[in-house]
């Protein structure tokens, strides 16, 4: 399969040059970070753009700062430099487990953060993991009007987001709580590193006599995509996340998602996979913001 | 390597002669073969699994710029012979579909081919083809092959008026009286058995897909005809076929497979429809014209297999002797409509390889095939007895376990222990030392100690297991099976030419796909002249200068073709001799010299010897002063067929952790032991068996071709159709206890094909040996975390 | 039409292609280095194809040419210089770490760009850093055991 | 596959009925419904564009309603070809039930997909069925509550004795069609 006729390729320079371009009218633009996902829609002609706007050449996406508590993330960030990154605290290392098991190498080497965001394929790891670490996804537009939209309201099932066409995904930022924080993704599929029949991020924080202040769970891999898990965030609040919790947040988390029977797992497997694999995550999770792990 | 001469290659782990070329980019398979001007092809295929074409509109199409022509089968049908036609239709009684290269009136599986585009290059081929409409009108798709037999189904091949496309008994004689005699014995022990073990095996559609999907360049002239590339493991046999049912007079057909393919594993065996269509369009256009098969198309067209229900029963007494064996064995065929095995040769194999290396004083096996709308099953490597052989290994566990027996001390006490032995279906075991194999890895196994640490284990809540299976695999296939399964010779044939240099060529007419026939042959004709493999140059799968193969399928390289090589050299050597001797004036012929070191020496007298070099040269180029009787020139073409066939035999032995929270496992060990005759380059072998077991592996729990309730093929990429990586997969431990084969003049077996047999059962055995504590027997197939993880629920409630 | 200029192993080539062409038919097909292959159909997944943009490893299959426009390119032609094959080219020699041959440019690529992130990986992390290519001959175990053999030898160098 | 479901409108059964089998209203309520052609007297052709995401299948799609029993259910039976993206075929069966000044309307959907969308549906558009069927009814709901304009279009497209005109039965299968498109992508 090859793609459908293309009619213009575009690489701005700068972000002027792009608002320009997403200004041009031209019908079926696609916007290509990395192109790991959209390209299989290109190829297979289920997307037939007409002009491809490539993102590759801009420098402006490419960055992680950290300022005032909030770490940036610019949407260029490819999986590589997301896991090869000294600038992630480990209270962020969620990032760093999602993007270093997404597909394979090859894929790591091209395919972004904001890529993946965007396009918020329903068995996806990085939606998932934003949502858990509640992101604040940056959108700019033309004329660099901007807008921030929370990851809790960015993600409107699969392949579907807040953001409108004529907008494109900066940066992601995300605010460092500090001591006694952590946060882990784990994910499981037939073919290791495959696409998460079942994923499950969290983000925990501690306070001082060590309960828990601040928790988030999202999973992907579920019938509509990635979704926060807030009945098994309610059982863990304010506790010290004992196993005993984790067994009753993750029955709550089973009952709260639907998940769906395909030919790799029955529904009731997915079920299983939540409990087993929310355990271990929560346990990564709870010994990262220890320092433990 | 070139100064090595005196080596003796047999047996050498040589680096591959073909690996310089592969490693630098500079391997040229079918679809790197350019010839200027050539046209592309892509198929339009049926997105429906068993429908009416109403109509086939393609002016669209044919109006875009770039389209050469658009086929489709009502105009073909009057243009190109139907098949079946002989060359490519075995003499088994069976219901041969009728069909054409491209569909006519009707479809009858998705992925089916309709139209054919012919364009300047792909990308406007594949434009075109989106404009190709199509006019269906749904038929009722039969899917479930049970379904399919029963009198009420829909019939997909009318003219039949059954589904059923095959039937047979292989126990019992061949009446139906002495067949239903048999059956009688059979229930007879059955009955007073003190053990006896039904159940049901189930597994599924999957198979092999080779990295190279198939492909085929050709090209036509007037004069010399239709030149043909083609993806093929048989080019012979293509060549018949394209002759014949292009009425091509045979002159005029040339058929090359390229000697560098991306692997076959029996994908590449069959004759295809797309074969035929893509030919005549270049003779029609008479412009070449390239196909390239998709992964999308390869993944709904070939390497579908496996997909059979085995009924099976064993009758054992109580010290473990197994008494009887029935089995009831039906085929899912899918359409039937692949040249050469027509889906129902797979499965009829499989039944004849179902009683494996066990000794069974009495069975009854029968086999029904369905055709349904699925794709036809296609050959793929442990060719139709990778299911029956899952059935006879995993039912083998449940015998030994119901007596309380482990089931390697079961099994060794059933094996065939006197060779040769004819099997209870009639398939002829030459020769080999099964309890010897079997001693070998038991060795390795440990079981003992295993046992120890199994218990200590589960203190600690931890389900480790064990598993075994063996598998008696053909060495090749000998004519007495070969004729009446595939309708071909099972002889090898080589043609070995010794040039005025001191060089050797060898011809062969099965052609490789990557098991390194050409470093293979290279090693066994310089151990015959005493040169250097450098000093050998291989050439397969060209028609035009190979000698007659039915091609390299079922383990023939180390069997048939290596043997045909060998005698080829013999004679020649007898030649040489003979003039050498002449020269020399010795009276001495071919068992008084030795072959050596580039030369060539008398053993009664090491001081009369003459280089190898000088004697070749002197034979080819200067004729004269020769023995009585006797010409230049030193070229012969050798066939080589044994008595009776012939057998390999191998032993795994696996072990496995499982989790009882996900059941998901993960294989700790896999130990074999083969006896593959002499080895003629270990790392190729270890190769070989490498590639089998990951392959049964990945059968077994990975991959898997699905099909919805419509028959919309849903596994049609890598995303869906998934193959083991190798983070998914172990590393293989694999020793030898080699039996010489008495038949080969190298003491070689043909190894490989029926590999992956013993995998599917040894896996679930040890899987099922871990959760032994909670009963649980897993008998259908996939072996996946979802059905294990479901199983353990079930036992543990 | 696009106008491009790609270096493909230190030779540029400057033309002008549809827009839609992919990186590997610009590769095959323009450049006639047909030692990248094609294994899947639009999925991206079997490795085939995978050559180095700017030194890392990724599938050819999956970009436009047009992206690649500006960059360099080195496919498995590019690996051997002066007629030397690579340390790694050899130890698959040595270990027979192929068979058909058809998804070895893939592998020789991905893991000439994986031995340098990673000089001194685990048999595992091979496995992982391998799960970007399929193939279906060798069961990966001679492959691994190649990579396995540079890594001692570059150790060996160093001690 | 089948899909079932239920939703509550807010205006009274003739109201929904007619306007289910109303192309102006439906065309609007249709996420993506782009045309409507009469092309014999049974044959009648509608475009929907459904749109996922990022992707587009441009479906074109043929009708037939079998049973039709105002103001309280139809069975509807559509065909949609999706280009080279694949095909649906859909059948309906729709009932509708008063529910106080409300309607509610329950619908089985046995849907079938094939070809490209079928098999790369998996790996490109799982699961949006539930929002586009909402959106859909959403939709419904808006244009039913604001009088004008259902009073107006019900009033030019009469049908009170005949409720299955031809146009209606155009309109109802983009309905159909969509929500079988939805419904399938929804169980893979």
């Amino acid at each position: 399969m090859y793609p459908a006729p293309i009619h213009r390729y575009s690489r701005p320079l700068t972000l002027e040059e792009l608002y320009a371009l997403l200004n041009s009218n031209d019908d079926d633009v696609l916007v290509l970070a990395g192109g790991q996902s959209a390209m299989q829609a290109v190829k297979s002609r289920m997307l037939r753009p007409s002009h491809v706007i490539d993102l590759q050449a801009l420098s402006e996406l490419k960055f992680i700062r950290t300022k005032k508590g909030t770490l940036t993330m610019g949407a260029m960030m490819r999986y590589v430099d997301i896991v090869s990154s000294d600038l992630i605290p480990l209270e962020l290392a969620a990032l760093q487990d999602a993007a270093s098991r997404v597909g394979d190498r090859q894929v790591r080497n091209r395919g972004t953060i904001g890529g993946s965001l965007c396009w918020n394929y329903s068995a996806a790891c990085t939606p998932a993991t934003v949502l858990a670490l509640d992101g604040k996804i940056n959108l700019i537009s033309q004329g660099g009007s901007t807008r921030q939209i929370a990851a809790d309201d960015f993600f409107l099932g699969p392949l579907e987001t807040a953001r409108s066409e004529s907008e494109i995904l900066l940066s992601v930022d995300f605010k460092l709580r500090g001591a006694k924080s952590g946060s882990a993704y784990k994910k499981w599929g037939l073919i290791t590193d495959a696409l998460p029949v079942i994923g499950m991020a969290t983000c925990l924080h501690f306070d001082n006599t060590d309960r828990c202040k601040h928790v988030r769970i999202a999973l992907t891999g579920l019938a509509n995509g990635a979704e926060r898990c807030t009945a098994a965030e309610a059982v863990l609040a304010g506790t010290d996340i004992s196993a005993e919790k984790i067994t009753q947040a993750m029955s709550a988390a089973c009952e709260e998602v639907s998940t769906y029977s395909d030919s790799i797992a029955t529904a009731a497997y997915r079920h299983q996979l939540i409990k087993t694999i929310g355990s271990d995550v929560l346990n990564i999770a709870k010994k990262r913001a220890f320092g433990l792990a | 390597m070139s100064q090595e001469h005196g080596k003796d290659w047999m047996g050498a782990p040589l680096p591959r002669k073909e690996d310089r070329r592969l490693l630098t980019g500079k391997g040229k398979y079918v679809s790197d073969i350019v010839i200027p001007g050539a046209l592309h092809a892509v198929f339009v295929r049926s997105e429906y699994a068993h429908a009416k074409i109403l109509s086939i509109d393609t002016m669209e199409a044919e109006e875009l710029e770039g389209v050469e022509r658009i086929y489709v089968g009502e105009q073909i049908k009057h243009t190109i012979k139907s098949m079946p036609q002989p060359i490519v239709q075995p003499n088994l009684p069976a219901h041969y579909p009728t069909f054409w290269p491209l569909a006519v009136d009707k479809v009858t599986f998705h992925g089916e081919p309709v139209a054919l585009v012919i364009a300047r290059n792909k990308y406007i081929a594949e434009d075109a083809a989106e404009l190709v409409f199509i006019d269906y009108e749904e038929l009722e798709p039969v899917l479930d092959p049970e379904e399919a037999l029963k009198p009420d189904a829909t019939i997909i091949h009318e003219k039949d008026g059954t589904n059923e496309i095959f039937s047979m008994t292989f126990t019992g004689g061949d009446t139906e009286e002495s067949q239903a005699e048999n059956a009688t014995e059979v229930e007879q022990i059955f009955q007073n058995a003190p053990v006896v073990i039904k159940e049901r095996f189930k597994t599924h559609r999957t198979g092999i897909t080779p990295m190279e999907p198939r492909a085929i360049l050709c090209d036509w002239d007037d004069s010399d005809g239709l030149l043909a590339y083609i993806t093929t493991q048989r080019p012979h046999i293509d060549r018949l076929a394209l002759s014949d049912i292009l009425d091509i007079s045979a002159e005029k057909v040339q058929v090359i497979a390229p000697r560098d393919q991306g692997g076959g594993f029996g994908i590449k065996a069959p004759f295809y429809r797309e074969n035929i269509i893509i030919a005549y369009a270049a003779r029609d256009l008479e412009q070449p014209v390239r196909w390239v098969e998709s992964r999308y198309e390869s993944l709904m067209n070939v390497g579908q297999e496996r997909d059979q229900i085995n009924d099976m029963e064993i009758a054992a007494d109580l010290e473990g002797n197994l008494l009887a064996l029935r089995n009831f064995g039906l085929a899912d065929n899918g359409v039937g409509t692949v040249g050469v095995y027509w889906g129902f040769v797979m499965p009829f194999l499989g039944a004849i390889e179902l009683p494996n290396g066990y000794k069974w004083p009495k069975a009854d096996i029968r086999l029904k095939v369905a055709t349904t709308n699925k794709a036809c099953l296609t050959p793929s490597r442990a060719f139709g007895h990778f299911p029956t052989r899952f059935a006879i290994e995993r039912c083998i566990d449940m015998v030994a376990h119901k007596i309380g027996m482990e089931p390697s001390e079961l099994r060794r006490k059933n094996l065939v222990a006197d060779l040769p032995y004819t099997s209870i279906t009639n398939e002829y075991y030459d020769s080999g030392d099964f309890v010897k194999v079997w001693d070998t890895l038991l060795e390795k196994a440990d079981l003992t100690n295993f046992r120890l640490e199994q218990k200590k284990a589960l203190s600690e809540n931890k389900y480790v297991g064990i598993g075994f299976g063996c598998g008696v695999e053909l060495s090749g296939v000998a004519s007495e099976l070969f004729v009446p399964m595939e309708n071909q010779p099972g002889f090898g044939a080589a043609t070995v030419r010794l040039d005025p240099r001191g060089k050797v060529q060898v011809f062969g007419g099965d052609a490789p796909g990557g098991q390194g026939h050409e470093t293979t042959t290279a090693q066994v004709v310089a151990s015959e002249f005493g040169i250097s493999p450098e000093d050998v140059i291989i050439t397969t799968g060209n028609t035009g200068s190979t000698p007659f193969g039915s091609g390299s399928v079922g383990a023939r390289m180390g069997s048939y073709f290596i043997s045909a090589v060998a005698e080829a050299c013999r004679q020649l050597k007898t030649k040489i001799t003979k003039i050498l001797a002449h020269d020399l004036q010795l009276e001495a012929s071919v068992e008084h010299f030795e072959f050596k070191n580039g030369e060539v020496i008398y053993l009664g007298d090491d001081s009369q010897r003459s280089s190898f070099l000088s004697i070749v040269e002197r034979i080819i180029m200067f004729p004269i002063n020769m023995p009585e009787g006797e010409t230049g020139g030193l070229d012969v073409t050798s066939f080589f067929e044994a008595a009776k066939p012939m057998i390999c035999f191998n032993a795994d032995c696996c072990v496995v952790e499982v989790s009882l929270d996900t059941g998901d496992f993960k294989i700790l060990k896999w130990i074999t032991a083969e006896d593959v005759g002499n080895v003629i380059n270990p790392l190729i072998v270890n190769g070989q068996m490498h590639g089998a077991i990951i392959q049964g592996i990945s059968n077994t729990v990975f991959e898997e071709f699905v099909y919805d309730e419509q028959g919309q093929q849903l596994t049609a990429d890598f995303e869906h159709y998934k193959m083991a990586t190798a983070a998914d997969v172990p590393n293989i431990n694999i020793n030898y206890a080699t039996t010489p084969c008495p038949h080969t003049p190298l003491g070689t077996r043909g190894i490989g094909e029926g590999r992956p047999s013993s995998v599917p059962g040894a896996l679930t055995n040890a899987v099922c040996d871990a959760l032994r504590p909670l009963g649980i027997e897993i008998t259908t197939l996939p072996l996946r975390p979802d059905a294990i993880w479901q199983k353990i629920q079930e036992a543990s409630h | 039409m696009a106008k491009i200029a790609i270096r493909i192993n230190g030779k540029l080539f400057q033309e002008d292609i549809p827009e839609r062409m992919l990186l590997v038919d610009f590769i095959r097909e323009s450049a006639n280095l047909t030692g990248t292959h094609i294994g899947c159909t639009y999925e991206g997944v079997c490795g085939a194809c995978t050559v180095h943009l700017d030194n890392e490893a990724v599938k050819s299959c999956m970009l436009l040419a047009a992206q690649a426009d500006g960059h360099d390119i080195t496919t498995v032609e590019g690996l051997a210089q002066g007629g030397e094959l690579t340390a790694l080219q050899e130890a698959f020699k040595s270990e027979h770490g192929l068979q058909c041959g058809f998804c070895t440019a893939g592998i020789l690529m991905n893991m000439t760009d994986f031995l340098k992130q990673h000089p001194n990986p685990s048999e595992q992390e091979i496995r992982e850093g391998l799960i970007g290519n399929l193939c279906r001959c060798t069961g990966y175990v001679h492959i691994v055991n190649a990579v396995l053999k540079v890594v001692q030898e570059n150790q060996l160098k160093k001690a | 596959m089948e899909l079932k479901d239920e939703v509550i409108i807010g205006a009274d059964r003739e109201k929904v009925f007619r306007a289910l089998n109303d192309p102006n209203i439906l065309k609007q309520a249709i996420p993506g419904c782009e045309a409507i052609e009469k092309t014999s007297d049974d044959n009648y052709n509608a475009t929907v564009v459904s749109k996922i995401g990022p992707l587009k299948i441009r479906f074109k799609g043929q009708a037939t309603i079998s049973e039709s029993n105002f103001p309280s259910d139809y069975k509807i039976t559509g065909e949609g070809r999706g280009g080279p993206a694949g095909h649906a075929k859909v059948v309906a069966s729709v009932s509708l039930t008063e529910k106080g000044k409300s309607t509610r309307l329950t619908y089985v959907v046995q849907a079938d997909i094939g070809g490209k969308l079928a098999q790369l549906g998996g790996a490109l558009v799982q699961k949006t069925a539930k929002k586009l069927s909402t959106q859909f009814f959403e939709h419904l709901n808006t244009l039913l509550s604001s009088n004008s304009l259902a009073e107006k279009d019900t009033e030019e497209i009469s049908m009170t004795n005949s409720p299955t005109t031809n146009w209606a039965k155009v309109g109802a299968i983009s309905t159909i069609l969509v929500v079988g498109i939805l419904a399938w992508i929804v169980s893979k």
